[in-house]
């Protein structure tokens, strides 16, 4: 079961919060919400997962593509706060450069 | 020697992946000493073969739909867990796993993944059914 | 007819409630017409008479210990459960079960609240198992 | 799975919020939660049930054994805004006289 949050910051950036478990049925929620938040003009995300609990390669599907998504329409989407059962997935899977984990929601994009 | 085995039967619809994360946490409530790394890896792999079979393997039309069923064992070394589904036959070299070569595919890292995760992980068709047994040895890399 | 049987087999412990809980939802995930007080009070009796299996039905110390087997099927007329288990006998007039007489009682009212939640309780001894066949029809009062 | 919150507000009443299933397994938490709290002193507790989407025989025995204590105690123990699946429980058991809901937590000891 998962529930996301959204919400689009002052400064524009666009902060998705899932809660639960990111697995197959979650995945295709998350897609949707990434494509609608770039679709109507919000190209900087930040995933704030410090309450997903669990990630698997079509969870890393979703995030990867509202990255691709966000750079083409300019932005960018960050990770932040992952917990060490989803730090693992990004390991094994090498993504943990492309999708580099910050540790703070609030500075996500500072550099 | 008690008995804690987990045995599922399910239609295999995304939506039951729900109660195998259920079952999984109920294997650890009893396999209590097992880390938090083993735990994830091994939670990870059942996942992916499972959603793979959900995703991919269609049944030839029988009367009753798609179904798999799954066992959890876990004793103080092991954690097993069984697979099986009434789908196609699965036409995949094991062996050849890796991860995508673009970093950037939306898809295609779920075996490898499971892989990585995994001590061993093996497919067998037996009597007209798809048969994956996945292991974790405590403690180990993967 | 597709086949949308959820079939569990587990060690009889508290904690696999959480599994059958899990189970519940995604059998109402599939029955999606079914409404909020049917599906509460079967989910209510499921978990009532198997909590009784928990706590009540010790087996004769068999070398695999306790266990049990629950299937749960809906359509869009009827749900059903049927729970069996390796406990003792269980000698019961259901026919005879009530609420406790004292209100402030701090037990006593599990097989009240499952006859009352269902439509029909069985329980038969067969072959050395407990079964207990629990159903609801839909928007009966029960 | 089960998280109860405990708290004791200002005015001494104890505040319990069992979030989850109240079954079997919570209902010994649950049992421990309430004579904990009246075993130091706080015997007016009221059981916020806005987040309880399961009870069963053994959590309605966890209520009453509280009750029983409470009031033995000196105090009290009041139900507050069960939600429709509890509220069935109540009403198959015919205690929703003993444990009269109550609409709100914070006014619940106010008659
Ligand atoms: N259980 C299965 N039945 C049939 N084909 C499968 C099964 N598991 C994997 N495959 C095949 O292997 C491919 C790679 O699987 P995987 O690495 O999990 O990535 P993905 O599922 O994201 O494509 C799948 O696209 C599919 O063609
Ligand atoms: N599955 C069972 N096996 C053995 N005894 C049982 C079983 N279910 C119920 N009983 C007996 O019936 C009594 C009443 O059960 P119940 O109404 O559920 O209340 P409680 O479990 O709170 O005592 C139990 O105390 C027990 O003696």
């Amino acid at each position: 079961m998962i529930e996301i949050d959204v919400h689009t910051r002052d400064d524009g950036i666009g902060v998705v919060v899932p809660r639960g478990r990111l697995n197959m049925v979650a995945a295709r929620q998350l897609k949707e919400v990434l494509a609608d938040l770039v679709g109507s003009g919000t190209s900087r995300i930040v995933v704030d997962m410090a309450e997903t609990t669990f990630l698997d390669s079509s969870g890393l599907g979703a995030l990867i593509g509202g990255l691709k998504s966000a750079r083409q329409a300019g932005g960018d989407l960050r990770i932040a706060r992952p917990v060490p059962a989803v730090t693992t997935v990004f390991e094994l899977t090498n993504l943990d450069r492309v999708l580099r984990a910050r540790d703070d929601v609030e500075t996500a994009f500072d550099d | 020697m008690t008995d804690g085995r987990l045995v599922l039967s399910a239609p295999a619809v995304p939506e039951v992946l729900e109660v195998v994360h259920t079952m999984l946490a109920q294997l650890w409530a009893r396999a209590d000493t097992w880390d938090q790394r083993d735990r994830t890896r091994f939670e990870l792999a059942v996942i992916e073969v499972l959603g793979n079979v959900v995703e991919h393997a269609y049944a030839h039309d029988t009367e009753s739909g798609r179904r798999f069923d799954i066992t959890l064992v876990a004793d103080d070394e092991h954690v097993v867990a069984s697979l099986a589904d009434n789908g196609l036959p699965v036409a995949l070299d094991l062996s050849g796993v890796a991860l995508p070569e673009d970093e950037l595919a939306e898809s295609g890292r779920g075996l490898a993944l499971a892989t990585a995760a995994l001590d061993d992980l093996r497919y067998e068709r037996v009597e007209g059914r798809n048969h994956w047994t996945l292991e974790c040895r405590r403690g180990s890399a993967g």
